[in-house]
């Protein structure tokens, strides 16, 4: 059965980034030169090719976009300068769009000043909260200890009823995405055993990224992994270990060992691609979409405010630090609240679900072919 | 005629002044001052028409007539068209001002786009307007370049009586044809159709033949133009010398063969094949030990030749000729493969470009036309092993052809080489038919198969069981020895990882490398691939804005070998119209605003 | 091959269509049996039947004649001539007792090498089938018989 | 005729003959032929030491008769003949074997393969005993030229010459100059105007004093040779006879009927048109869809008629780029609508047009690749799609089926021959393919002329071309014209037949018989003779004359009997 083409969605996809598409005349270059690309999974040529006629149903359904960590390879061999890799790039963000519910996602992709004023509206709400909150308990020239301003204990719940919602927004997407990809289509169910016994590559794909490190260049792979590692572990301290690494004055030399390079790790990593955007160093540099910019803006706020509040408060200057903090937290929650479930920070889970996923199609195919599971064709 | 209201819009798609671009503004003035303009107008740049807002305007202003002036109106027009029609007046009433199609190129660029922009007002058409002063025209031709175009041009001009001088700056005539094997898509011989002219050539009485000599300077003015041709040192004396090799087989120095483009070899002193024209050998001085050691080493083949035709004294030679006509047929050259590492041209030994199939698979070929791959042998005097065809190597089993190697890309050339998707079938059929059982791909993005029985042709190639896979592929590498080759199968869907024995890489073609330095001393304007533009594309494809000079077959663009000799001889036709009313045309480019614009409005009164 | 019988056949071909398909056949590489000779006239109205019986007398086996379909004629109508003698040709034939097959009539254009060689190649297998064309016994035994 | 002697030439042709043929022992049998003193056989005897052989042979020993045995006499018989000559000898004492293209390049088995080629060896000696020498000879070239066809090849061959200061002829069938280009508006890759381009040459033509054009004409009949012509043009009632030197049939091509295609329903369908209809709406500045509303897709077809099975085999060269420029022309017409480009092969290959095929997909033309020999199917939509139609493409490129939204179709129908070719191609003597476009002599190296001297064939009734390439031939015709009119006199070949005034009956057989009217018959001797200027040398009367008077020069009687003993 035929399906529609709708002539209108490359145009959509612009407003995500995307550019030069209907340029790609179709002479397989990209899918070639790409290291990843292989049955069933042909990219990036085949994802152009949905695109160009606006076969939406079909781009939705697809995986191969997280499937491609744009080394950028088939856009610098283009033969027609149709930029393949940035176009999976826009396609990311596009499905990030599309496995939102709340429509959220769509409405800071497509329109910066959106985002902007998304940023400022909940930094404001925060530090209204944390303001009276904070000076109805403590005493803003107190930084830890009893009556300090942002008792480690009140953040740290903060911490976890923040993780708890996000954390929810994102798991109702991560659904989402699976009915897309392997639900809706007979075609593409597995068994729960293969569920369980694909688990694995979940977790290995989540904290190595050993795909992302089969690429050609191997420079992105090591910059993206130590950012995320940096960031874990930053997560990490922040949701467990917050008392400890705020205590004072006592040092706990191991949970701040780990901190002290973790923020080394962000601020370096994130101004390396800061300057790589500014000077489009790199072909995956050459084209930034606005939630990039702001996406590296906002870590690099967060990582300096609170290298800076901790500093202040190891040098004792308390006030300076709780106001530092109280600034750090203004850029942290907003960043948290849209990155995580709406935006960039989402694909740390779709990546890995979707490589999960796509081992899953395989095995699923296979055992067609075996003839375990039976051939069901959809309308 | 009734009185019209003409409205003048200039406008333009990039922003941003090119070298050639006039100036508006400049336009803009004059423009008003021309009869019945009633609207002078200078649209945004880059900006797409609303025909719906054009349409208003142009009734609000009451307009009858359309002027649009731009480098390409036509892209416009049909904006004006629609426009037109919405405001109900006559559709028809539209007249393109053209810059680029009349010559923006070269002289003044706003002179020239006014003189235009008079032409579309007065409704005279340019090219009767602007018409070159006529010049006495010396019967004489030049020929630059002997490949079959210059044969061509030079045989149908010689043919008539006149004289032609034929400059060829290699050894022979006969240029790439002469290496090619068969030629498409009728498979006949290229060198039995070609060999007849060649001969016809050297034969012709009105025919004077400079091999191995170059143009080193033009001088004069069209109709008489006074040419510099540098006769390079040959060191063999053509009249004594009947080719009977004694020299070549007793010379020590082995280099690699051009005419065999590089996968044999030849001696210093050699014939560059049997046929060629002039049938008589030449010395390589850069590689003869005799001439790099003055005369203090080797001269063997001086002793040996018995006809005592080789002479070291032998001294370059300018000689200075007079002609009315110039005709410009310098041809191409391939694309350098090594330029596309990813297909591992230059590393891999079984990696070849066209031409050296074109030897490989020829009869007088190295391997005598048998279709061998590479194999490694010690070089006896240099103790290396170094890769060779041998004629009873062993046979490739599968051969894959990659099309459109450095062509349609815009990192390397953007345009399309024309030839390559019918050699590439010339090539499989040939495999085919040499070795039945083997395995023989095309990989191809679209089958360029326009011409007279070219379809057909593909058609044939499919029966013979030849695979064609839509999808350039994209790299070539070795793995023990194997070639691997990973393209895309894009009407099959598929990944391949394909192992072949031998990889033909259609390399496309570029303009000859000595057409820049050539169109400086010609004065000739090239387009950004570096082909030679001719004066007018569609009317006047092998004519120049430099009157008495004109180009002919591939050197104004990829072309195929019936194409080719069309020009050529329509060339031909060109220099005998000037020669036979014993009058020629002056510079299109010369030709002043003033001159143009008068004999418009005189032209406009009739 | 039934026998070894190699039958000899001479062609006369018009030089227009039938030689140049001939030699189309040629440069497009198309294989066919041996046995043919050539001989070129400008046109198949130049084949007198005079040719065909010396042929035959001369010890061939079987004759082909071929031009130009019929209206593609590079004279206009020759080849209608050629057709229009051929018949009566047959007739003589017969009263020599000599087998239809022996003689043919066939149009092979110059764009028709493929057909040329079919052409050939069926022949030869008829006249192999034939053996060789007694005539010549024949009319050596008239001869001395008188 | 013992006396004769005769050199025996085998050429190897590099292996192309050597590699099947056993060339020496060609030459050794040929020798025991009886009048042969020298048999040779070489690598290329066409090369220029081949040639050099030849003629010291023939000065040093003698030869008054040589045979070579190489490529096909339709290859290299000139070749020979300018050898013979150089060496004083007459070039018609030379015979050629066919061993190549009729003998090693059609056999596999060395034996049978030498075995013929020393039969046709033989041939040729024994033919080459009995030739004689003749002798060529000079016609006048008459400087007027008729130009078949208005179009802008028509026009460009006639302008030409004319300017070059020659009568031209010029016969037009329709009411009007400018052939099909004149229905065209813009012209790819460069958009630049149809209608400028043809009126500058309409002008031109008509002013020019050289130029005689005749409105609504036909060539009523052609009679004559080459340099002497004798047309017969009707015009307007009356019938005017011209004389000319030569002719330029350019004929063009007629648009493929597109409702030949079943698939479309074009003409049942009003949503379906050609691109000749589209070229007329884009300068009416209409585009409308049957139902008179602007349309919001626009979807072109490629190759409806050619590169088909059903219909043309042959690629119609200049669709593709059309197509292209109506994605332009729709964009700059009507900016909202979407345009769908369904498409075999994207045939961009002139110069300028690799860009235009970028630039269409720049301005958002959407391509789809379809199966060679399968059509799109047109598919109702239904009440709340905002299209009149879908087509369903299974397209190539994704090997999706997918239905696209369509208001208006506009079928790129290809180039035929005329249906008038065939009547063309009798009146001046010219062949056609299968095609029914017309043949020329040599496919690549002699492109515009034809198998008969002084007609030359230029544009789109050769097949099918683009402007530049229609006014390159155009002009390549003339160029041969011109030649001949520079040298003033034509060589006509001597081989034709002549009547022995002692044999003739005078029953006057062969007088209706020459298709050329080139036999006249002396109502006072009662004699019939050849006009030999005329004579094409098909030998017709040679063989239809009862009593035997005319000889066929180098084709007679004993020459082919001497061939037929040779071969067996």
């Amino acid at each position: 059965m035929a399906v529609q083409a709708d002539p209108r969605l490359v145009a959509e996809l612009e407003t995500y980034g995307a550019q030069d598409v209907l340029k790609c005349y179709h002479c397989g270059n990209c899918t070639a030169v790409c290291p990843f690309s292989k049955e069933p999974f042909i990219f990036p040529r085949k994802s152009m090719r949905y695109l160009q006629m606006g076969l939406r149903e079909k781009l939705k359904a697809n995986l191969e976009p997280w499937l491609c960590y744009y080394c950028g390879e088939c856009s610098e061999q283009c033969p027609r300068e149709a930029e393949p890799g940035e176009t999976m790039m826009s396609m990311r963000r596009w499905l990030t769009a599309q496995y939102d519910f709340t429509g959220i996602s769509n409405l800071l992709y497509r329109s910066w000043w959106a985002e902007l004023a998304g940023i400022l509206l909940i930094a404001l709400a925060t530090g209204f909260g944390f303001w009276k909150f904070g000076t109805s308990v403590g005493d803003i020239h107190v930084y830890d200890g009893p009556n300090a301003f942002l008792p480690s204990s009140a953040i740290h719940a903060f911490d976890w009823t923040m993780a708890t919602i996000l954390g929810t927004f994102l798991l109702v997407n991560c659904v989402r995405m699976w009915w897309m990809t392997m639900g809706k289509d007979p075609r593409t169910r597995a068994t729960p055993g293969m569920y369980v016994h694909r688990l694995g590559q979940l977790l290995l794909h989540f904290f190595t990224q050993k795909r992302y490190s089969e690429c050609d260049k191997k420079a992105p792979w090591r910059l993206h992994i130590v950012l995320m590692l940096s960031y874990v572990t930053m997560l990490v301290l922040i949701m467990f270990f917050l008392p400890v690494v705020q205590a004072g004055p006592a040092i706990n030399w191991w949970a701040h060992a780990l901190g002290y390079a973790a923020s080394a790790g962000l601020i370096v990593t994130v101004a390396m691609a800061l300057v790589g955007r500014i000077r489009k160093s790199q072909t995956h540099y050459k084209h930034s979409h606005e939630t990039d910019w702001i996406f590296l803006a906002m870590l690099l706020y967060v990582a300096v405010t609170g290298v800076l509040q901790h500093a202040l408060h190891r040098l004792g200057h308390p006030y300076a630090a709780n106001i530092t903090y109280l600034a750090h937290l203004m850029g942290v929650v907003p960043m948290l609240v849209l990155e995580v479930p709406f935006s960039k920070w989402a694909h740390m889970c779709y990546r890995p679900l979707a490589m999960y996923f796509a081992a899953l199609q395989i095995d699923v195919m296979e055992a067609r072919e075996a003839g375990a599971v039976p051939e069901t064709r959809t309308a | 005629m009734s009185q019209l209201r003409i409205g003048v819009y200039f406008c333009s798609r990039r922003n941003g002044a090119s070298a050639s671009a006039p100036d508006t503004r400049a336009l803009a003035t004059y423009a008003a001052t021309l009869p019945q303009v009633a609207e002078v107008k200078i649209l945004a740049a880059g900006a797409s028409l609303d025909p719906a807002a054009l349409a208003k305007e142009l009734a609000s202003r009451k307009l009858t007539t359309v002027v649009i002036g731009a480098q390409s109106p036509g892209y416009f027009k049909t904006a004006f068209t629609r426009a037109m029609a919405l405001a109900g007046l006559d559709p028809e009433a539209i007249r393109l001002a053209s810059f680029r199609e009349h010559g923006a190129g070269y002289g003044d660029p706003t002179e020239r786009a006014k003189a235009v922009v008079a032409c579309a007002v007065l409704d005279v058409p340019f090219a009767l307007a602007a018409v070159p002063d006529r010049t006495p025209m010396h019967p004489d031709t030049l020929v630059i370049g002997g490949g079959i175009a210059g044969i061509q041009t030079a045989l149908e001009i010689a043919d008539a009586g006149k004289k032609v001088y034929l400059v060829e700056r290699s050894p022979t005539i006969g240029g790439h044809m002469a290496m090619f094997d068969k030629t498409f898509p009728t498979l006949d011989c290229a060198a039995c159709i070609l060999t007849p002219k060649m001969v016809a050539v050297d034969q012709h009485e009105n025919i004077q033949l400079m091999t191995w000599s170059e143009v080193e300077s033009v001088a004069g003015k069209p109709g008489d133009y006074q040419v510099k041709i540098r006769k390079k040192a040959r060191y063999v004396d053509l009249d004594a010398c009947v080719a009977c090799n004694d020299c070549s087989a007793i010379c020590p120095v082995t280099v690699t063969s051009e005419f065999d483009s590089g996968i044999a070899t030849r001696k210093a002193i050699y014939i560059p094949f049997p046929q060629a024209i002039p049938n008589g050998f030449v010395l390589d001085a850069e590689n003869c030990t005799w001439i790099q050691s003055e005369g203090t080493k080797c001269g063997a083949c001086v002793k040996k030749c018995s006809k005592e035709a080789i002479h070291f004294d032998d001294k370059d030679e300018v000689v200075e000729v007079t002609v009315g006509n110039i005709v410009v047929a310098t041809g191409f050259e391939t694309f350098d493969a090594r330029r596309m590492d990813r297909y591992g041209y230059g590393t891999f030994p079984n990696v070849l470009t066209a031409l050296e199939f074109e030897r490989l698979t020829n009869a007088s070929g190295p391997t005598g036309g048998n279709i061998v791959m590479k194999t490694k042998k010690l070089n006896k005097r240099t103790k290396q092993e170094e890769w060779v065809f041998d004629p009873d190597g062993p046979r490739p089993k599968s051969v894959a052809i990659i099309h459109c190697v450095g062509s349609r890309d815009r990192n390397y050339n953007p345009y399309c080489s024309r030839v390559c998707c019918m050699y590439s079938l010339k090539f499989a059929h040939l495999v085919k038919e040499k070795l039945h059982d083997a395995k023989c791909y095309e990989f191809y993005i679209d089958m360029r198969a326009f011409g007279k029985g070219y379809e057909e042709f593909f058609e044939r190639i499919k029966e013979e069981g030849i695979h064609v896979v839509r999808g350039r592929s994209a790299k070539v590498k070795e793995v023990g020895g194997q070639l691997l080759l990973r393209g895309e199968d894009i009407v099959d869907d598929k990944v391949l990882e394909m192992p072949v024995d031998m990889v033909l890489l259609a390399v496309g073609l570029e303009p000859d490398a000595g057409s820049g330095d050539l169109a400086r001393k010609l004065g000739l304007s090239r387009d950004e691939g570096g082909w030679y533009t001719e004066s007018d594309y569609n009317i006047d494809p092998t004519g120049t804005h430099r009157g008495g000079i004109f180009v002919a077959g591939t050197c104004q663009g990829p072309k195929d070998i019936p194409d080719t000799v069309a020009q050529a001889s329509s060339v031909a036709a060109a220099v005998l119209k000037t020669i036979l009313r014993e009058q020629g045309t002056g510079s299109q480019g010369d030709v002043t605003l003033a001159s143009i614009e008068n004999l418009a409005r005189q032209l406009a009164e009739i | 091959m039934a026998n070894g019988f190699e039958p000899k056949i001479v062609g006369f071909l018009c030089n227009w269509c039938s030689y140049t398909g001939a030699d189309l056949a040629g440069t497009s590489r198309i294989k066919y049996a041996t046995n043919l000779r050539v001989i070129r006239t400008m046109c198949s109205a130049r084949i007198d039947p005079t040719f065909i019986l010396k042929a035959l007398l001369e010890g061939a086996d079987g004759v082909l004649i071929c031009g130009c379909h019929p209206g593609d004629c590079h004279y206009v109508e020759g080849n209608y001539k050629a057709m229009r003698r051929f018949p009566l040709l047959k007739r003589l034939l017969d009263a020599y007792g000599i087998e239809n097959e022996r003689v043919q009539l066939e149009w092979v254009s110059a764009s028709e090498g493929r057909r040329f060689a079919e052409v050939v190649d069926r022949m030869t297998e008829q006249i192999k089938a034939l053996g060789p064309c007694k005539v010549r016994t024949a009319l050596d035994f008239d001869m001395a018989e008188r | 005729m013992d006396n004769q002697k005769i050199g025996v030439y085998v050429c190897n042709c590099g292996t192309n003959i050597k590699k099947v043929v056993d060339c020496d022992e060609v030459a050794a049998k040929a020798l025991e032929q009886d009048g042969v003193v020298c048999a040779k056989s070489y690598k290329y005897m066409c090369s220029n030491p081949g040639q050099e052989m030849i003629i010291k042979d023939i000065k040093e020993q003698g030869l008054d008769r040589v045979v070579v045995s190489a490529c096909s006499p339709r290859m290299h018989e000139a070749t020979f003949r300018g050898a013979l000559a150089k060496a004083g000898l007459n070039p018609y004492f030379l015979e050629m074997a066919n061993i190549r293209e009729q003998c090693s390049w059609v056999h596999v088995d060395p034996r049978a393969a030498t075995d013929k080629a020393s039969d046709l060896t033989r041939g040729a000696v024994r033919r080459v005993v009995h030739h004689e020498a003749l002798e060529k000879r000079f016609v006048d070239m008459c400087p007027a030229t008729l130009v078949i066809g208005g179009g802008i090849t028509g026009l460009t061959a006639a302008l030409e010459l004319a300017e070059s200061g020659n009568q031209v002829y010029l016969v037009e069938q329709s009411d009007r100059l400018g052939g099909n280009l004149a229905n065209v508006d813009l012209t790819a890759p460069y958009l630049d105007s149809a209608r400028d381009l043809i009126r500058e040459r309409i002008l031109r033509a008509t002013r020019n004093p050289n130029i005689t054009v005749f409105m609504n004409a036909k060539v009523e009949s052609l009679d004559g040779y080459v340099g002497n012509f004798r047309a017969r043009i009707a015009a307007d009632g009356e019938t005017v006879p011209v004389e000319i030197g030569s002719v330029v049939v350019a004929t063009g091509y007629k648009p493929f009927d597109a409702s030949r295609v079943k698939a479309f329903g074009h003409g049942t369908n009003p949503n379906v048109i050609t691109s000749f209809e589209f070229e007329a709406m884009l300068r009416k500045g209409r585009i409308v869809t049957g139902q008179g509303r602007p349309p919001r897709y626009v979807t072109v077809i490629h190759c409806v008629g050619s590169r088909s099975e059903e219909f043309h085999p042959y690629c119609s060269r200049v669709c593709c780029m059309t197509a292209l420029k109506y994605g332009q022309e729709i964009k700059a017409a009507l900016p909202d609508a979407f345009v769908y480009d369904l498409y075999i092969d994207m045939h961009a290959f002139g110069k300028g047009c690799e860009d235009f095929y970028k630039q269409a997909s720049e301005i958002r033309t959407i391509f789809m690749m379809f199966q060679k020999n399968t059509a799109p199917q047109i598919v109702a939509a239904g009440p709340k799609d905002d299209c009149e139609m879908f087509l369903r493409v299974d397209d190539k490129l994704s090997g999706e089926e997918v239905d696209i939204p369509t208001d208006l179709i506009v079928l790129m129908v290809g180039m035929e021959a005329r249906e008038d070719s065939g009547e063309v191609a009798r009146l001046v003597n010219i062949s056609r393919d299968k095609d029914g476009w017309f043949i020329e002599s040599h496919p690549k190296l002699d492109p515009v002329a034809t198998t008969t001297d002084g007609v030359y064939i230029a544009g789109c009734c050769q097949s099918p071309k683009d402007i530049n390439e229609s006014v390159a031939q155009a002009r390549a015709a003339t160029a041969r014209i011109m030649a001949k009119i520079a040298k003033g006199r034509i060589e006509v070949d001597a081989v034709f037949a002549e009547v022995n005034q002692d044999d003739c009956s005078g029953c006057r057989v062969c007088n209706d018989l020459c298709p050329y009217g080139a036999i006249d018959f002396d109502p006072e001797a009662k004699r019939s003779n050849v006009i030999s200027a005329m004579c094409k040398a098909c030998g017709a009367c040679v063989t239809a004359c009862p009593s035997a008077a005319i000889k066929g020069r180098h084709f007679t009687d004993e020459q082919i009997f001497a061939q037929i003993e040779g071969v067996l």
